[in-house]
């Protein structure tokens, strides 16, 4: 169960670190991250039933994922705050009823079973304790790329983007361009989880993707604390481990799904009634170039 | 008693000092003058006396009641007309619908008996705000805006109006017609106003007294006469040494 | 260097910036100056592209940069300051600085993340290159300080030290002093004058008549959105268009 | 024929139910400036409030519907003061992620009430009026009646009344407002509660007009954002056309697209407004949105 557990921790650690590029960095606000997870899950489960090796339908998936995410970009990053919100929405809903109604590809609702485990080297990845290490390489991988990412200057220009778009791009910095690469990078790690979730539970259907998933996925990131991406990490395992945890007060599934929602929006509002910031507030980036502060006695 | 009198006002936007303690009074039936270039604490002024900023030290009274830190709703209620800089009509009203919004702070009962009675006087004042009651105020050209804004502080029956650079963008003709239209103001309904002006002529033309700002501060008052001959108001204007 | 040509802007019919002309040679120091609302600001925000012209044609050395997006001017070398300061609030002082060179290793994605030793270098010549300019602009000291946390006319200083890291040939200046205390002014114009003669050349909207006069070799005065005088400062502080601009029209004016 | 009327009724039907809400919505954003998820779960509420009063009670079903909307009023000022008014000076953010909070707890508290099964009023479907071929059946005839009426109590009072002339003077220019002798503070208290009694009609109609079930909320929330934004942030009335333009669409859609499309047509609508003409059909484009 524990294995179970640190699992999906692993996949929606995924997947908040890579929505926080986009809304802790860039201050995109998007509510379609389940859009891209999905992409991922089902392009993946869709190539490796077809026959393609395990991970490449993973990399695919993350790739789709992309696509999603410039398409939406492309058509609202450069207007307000606001309309990338409801784009995204928009966006998620649409591929849910993608999901749903495309039957001839997607079996509807009735979901794809029997998606494969993936094999490494030869060696078949069957048990959950396997899965489970597969899944927090994947998470280590996406932390350290995420982490990158931000300590460059990119992630410097990003954070400066989200503090004043003007501004930026009356340094010359490309804002629109910018602010799509970021999405694109957000959802090819969604894109990525996605993969390694529809081949860890076996068989995807929409419900998985819905918008509540989405807002759970935000959930994470705001809860941890907007751009810090250990924060994200934090926020999923809390999260994670109250939504899962729930399951075994042996309350009935519809009781325990509504209640676990109850809590997870009654810690939202309390969350943003007294640290508006997140639980553990954004990372101060101390890039000096220097090492002149110990010589002088430092400005603080 | 003046009507309206500053004392040692320091007013701040956010961490910014805009007003260092200004002082002035604005005596009843009087038309003041506040003039001062761009940036000088002038609207600032203004909004620190109709409650949009709450001053941070001195005070501000009123009839010798204090209104300094009352919200901005509550001053209103008390008489104090506020034309802001650049006019801010209510663009998706009509200017009908404008000029019953400037009735708003009277009690319901003076609403009712006097409204009439105040639009009469302002389509008097304005013909072509009666002509066009029914267009929307954003639709307005720009002297047609001033006289709007004009036309609906009156509509509260103000004890004081705060005229905010009503010259402002508008052609020289439409100046004089608004000037000429506060000294009317002025001398047949005896209503005392406080004109913010950049432009120092035109408002020292019709301003009994004058106050003049720089960076925050009051560095010159007095009769419109004497600021009219003073060098230094030339100087602070046109940086000259 | 810069050359504008029968510029013109509306909002909603009314002319904000009619069929302005000016011209800014290299390494010259330009004021723009007029009343309240006479479209000064609108038009800095024409040539940095910000707006786009109703008519009208912007040069910038030699080429038509009319209607490029305000990114491709500024990394052409023509840089804008803005009058509410627009530093990155919760950045610090000194990553404000580092965040504003153009060709800064590491801003594309891919190098950001493949070329690891080619950013560190780099960045640490910029890191050098900004504690020198914050050293020059005495700023040295809160080089650690979130942005927001400066009085203002730190930020506004910053903020010109920002563009300056940029490597700009010319500074769009929109009111350098503008909430600025007094000792600080005189800073900011030794600043600028020292930025001169690294080569920068500057164009200043400015409301400080002193400042603005003391510093520019040719000033452009606009009134509601029309050109009506230009010349040395002295020309233009004579000019009875001017004076009837600032001090009113007609009757009065005889008498100041 | 006869079908294409059919669904220009529905259309007609489900699009004023949309616009009604988003009128509410439009009135929130135009004096916050912040889009209130919650709207739509408000209506959700008053939709179940009502099948509590009419169908587990025994109430009058007109009844039922009054003391729902006096409710859902009720509920939308609590959380205006509980939930969004602590948080007007905070962060940009926080109020919108409140707001979806608040939106989640809705959803929740009606799943744990009245369950996720769908019910419904049990009103006999009685025997309507044939129009052009189309039918129309009594309850549609209902609705239509109760949103011409809801509508006109509205204009009425937005343009007739000195309160609502200042709801939409504060919405244009909230100093200038005050500086009218407008408190700001009690208008939005005023919006809060209109436009919760807007979306319990309009979630009380969709109740009869559909079924009832909980992630009702999140659909009239969607869809009445995608209204709002298709008339143009910041203008009330064009919240109500962009309403019934969504709801002609998505029913005539019907004509060409299997209906299990419907939903995403509202959707794919809103996505290509936001390509084509971002400031929605009758917003004024602002200048700063010269692309970066």
């Amino acid at each position: 169960m524990i294995y179970h557990l640190v699992t999906l921790i692993g996949i929606y650690g995924m997947l908040a670190v890579g929505l926080n590029l986009v809304v802790g960095y860039t201050g995109l606000f998007s509510l379609g991250h389940a859009a891209f997870f999905g992409l991922g899950a089902y392009t993946s489960a869709l190539l490796s039933l077809a026959g393609a090796p395990v991970f490449t339908g993973m990399l695919a998936g993350g790739i789709i994922g992309a696509l999603g995410g410039w398409l939406v970009g492309y058509s609202t990053v450069n207007l307000r705050g606001d309309y990338f919100c409801l784009g995204t929405l928009a966006f998620g809903e649409i591929t849910r009823a993608v999901f749903t109604n495309w039957i001839g590809l997607t079996r509807g609702p009735m979901g794809l079973p029997g998606i494969p485990r993936p094999s490494l080297f030869g060696v078949p990845i069957k048990s959950v304790e396997q899965y489970m290490v597969l899944a927090l390489i994947f998470l280590a991988l996406s932390l350290a790329f995420a982490e990158r990412l931000v300590k460059s200057p990119f992630g410097r220009m990003l954070r400066s983007i989200r503090e004043d778009d003007v501004a930026a791009a009356s340094l010359g910095k490309n804002v629109g361009r910018t602010k799509i690469v970021a999405v694109m990078a957000g959802s090819f790690m969604a894109g990525v989880a996605g993969g390694l979730y529809a081949h860890y539970i076996t068989y995807i259907d929409p419900m998985g993707f819905t918008l509540n998933q989405s807002i759970f996925i935000l959930v994470l990131v705001v809860f941890g604390g907007l751009g810090n991406n250990y924060g994200s990490i934090m926020g999923a395992v809390i999260l994670v481990v109250v939504r899962e945890g729930l399951r075994f007060l042996g309350l009935p599934s519809s009781v325990s799904a509504a209640l676990q929602q109850a809590i997870y929006s009654v810690l939202l509002i309390g969350l943003m009634l007294v640290r508006p910031r997140g639980l553990l507030g954004e990372v101060k980036y101390m890039t000096r170039g220097d090492s002149s502060r110990s010589l002088e006695g430092g400005g603080e | 008693m003046a009507l309206l009198e500053l004392e040692n006002v320091d007013a701040f936007y956010g961490r910014v000092q805009a007003l260092h303690g200004v002082s002035m009074k604005v005596e009843e039936g009087e038309i003041v003058a506040l003039l001062g270039s761009n940036g000088a604490g002038k609207s600032t002024t203004l909004k620190t006396i109709s409650g949009l900023l709450r001053p941070q030290r001195g005070s501000v009274t009123l009839g010798g009641k204090s209104i300094g830190g009352l919200p901005a709703h509550a001053v209103a209620r008390l008489g104090v007309g506020h034309v802001p800089e650049g006019r801010r009509i209510f663009k998706s009203l009509t200017v009908l619908e404008n000029l019953k919004m400037g009735a708003y702070p009277c009690s319901p009962a003076q609403r009712a008996s006097a409204f009439k009675e105040n639009l009469d006087y302002v389509f008097d004042l304005f013909p072509r705000l009666k002509e066009r009651r029914n267009q929307r105020g954003g639709t307005l050209s720009g002297g047609e805006q001033q006289m709007l804004a004009i036309g609906r502080a009156l509509m509260m029956n103000p004890r004081i109006l705060l005229l905010d650079e009503p010259s402002m963008g508008l052609a020289p003709l439409l100046v004089d017609q608004i000037l000429d239209c506060i000294v009317e103001l002025n001398q047949k309904k005896g209503l005392t106003i406080l004109l913010v002006e950049q432009n120092a002529n035109q408002a020292l033309r019709i301003a009994s007294r004058g106050y003049i700002l720089q960076v925050g501060s009051i560095v010159l008052e007095g009769t419109a006469h004497e600021l009219r001959s003073d060098e230094n108001v030339r100087k602070t204007y046109l940086g000259e040494e | 260097m810069l050359k504008v040509t029968g510029l013109t802007k509306e909002f909603g019919g009314l002319r904000a910036v009619d069929d302005l002309s000016l011209e800014v040679k290299e390494g010259t120091i330009v004021g723009l100056i007029g009343p309240n609302g006479s479209g000064k600001s609108t038009v800095f925000n024409l040539i940095s592209g910000f707006y786009r012209c109703d008519a009208g044609r912007i040069e910038f050395s030699g080429k038509d940069i009319t209607g490029l997006p305000p990114h491709v001017i500024a990394r052409m070398g023509l840089v804008r300051t803005f009058q509410q300061t627009r530093v990155f609030p919760e950045m610090t002082v000194f990553e404000n600085l580092v965040v504003a060179p153009q060709d800064n290793v590491g801003e594309g994605f891919i190098d950001s993340l493949l070329f690891p030793r080619a950013v560190k270098e780099d960045q640490k010549k910029k890191g050098e290159e900004a504690l020198a300019l914050l050293r020059f602009a005495d700023l040295y000291e809160k080089r650690d300080e979130l942005a927001k946390n400066l009085p203002y006319g730190e930020q506004k200083r910053l903020e010109l030290m920002r563009a300056v890291m940029t490597r700009p040939k010319i500074m769009l200046l929109d009111e350098p002093t503008a909430g600025v205390a007094r000792p600080q002014v005189e800073k900011m114009r030794e600043y600028i004058l020292k930025l001169k003669d690294q080569g920068i050349t500057f164009l200043i909207i400015e409301h400080h008549m002193k400042f603005v006069m003391g510093l520019s070799e040719w000033v452009y005065v606009l009134d509601h959105g029309q050109l009506i005088a230009q010349g040395t400062p002295s020309e233009v502080q004579k000019n009875p268009k001017v004076i009837e601009a600032y001090l009113g029209t007609g009757r009065m004016a005889a008498a100041v | 024929m006869d079908v294409l009327v059919q669904l220009l009724i529905n259309g007609l039907v489900a699009g004023s139910i949309y616009g009604i809400v988003a009128v509410g919505y439009s009135m929130v954003y135009s004096i916050l400036r912040f889009v209130n998820f919650a709207h739509g779960y408000v209506a959700m509420i008053g939709m179940y409030l009502a099948y509590t009063f009419s169908v587990r009670m025994g109430m009058n079903f007109f009844l039922s519907a009054v003391s729902a909307i006096l409710l859902s009023c009720l509920l939308g000022w609590s959380v205006e003061r509980a939930a969004y008014r602590p948080l007007r000076r905070s962060f940009y953010l926080a109020p919108l992620i409140t707001s979806i909070g608040v939106s989640f707890l809705l959803e929740a508290i009606a799943l744990l009430v009245w369950g996720a099964d769908i019910r419904s009023y049990d009103i006999p479907v009685r025997e309507g009026l044939e129009v052009l071929g189309a039918r129309i059946t009594m309850v549609q005839i209902w609705i239509i009646a109760a949103l011409l009426l809801s509508l006109m109590v509205l204009m009425w009072l937005l343009n007739r009344t000195i309160l609502g002339v200042a709801i939409r003077a504060t919405a244009d220019d909230q100093d200038m407002a005050r500086m009218l002798g407008v408190d700001a503070d009690s208008i939005i208290v005023v919006v809060f509660l209109l436009g919760s009694a807007m979306a319990a009609v309009a979630g009380i109609l969709l109740g009869l007009e559909t079924n009832l079930q909980p992630t009702m909320g999140l659909v009239v929330t969607v869809k009445a954002f995608a209204a709002v934004i298709l008339g143009g942030l910041g203008n009330i009335y064009g919240g109500l056309i962009g309403g019934l333009l969504i709801g002609f669409a998505e029913n005539l859609g019907i004509w060409f697209i299997p209906a299990v499309w419907k939903d995403a047509i509202a959707y794919a609508i809103l996505l290509v407004i936001l390509l084509v003409k971002p400031s929605g059909l009758f917003g004024q484009r602002r200048e700063s949105e010269v692309k970066l």
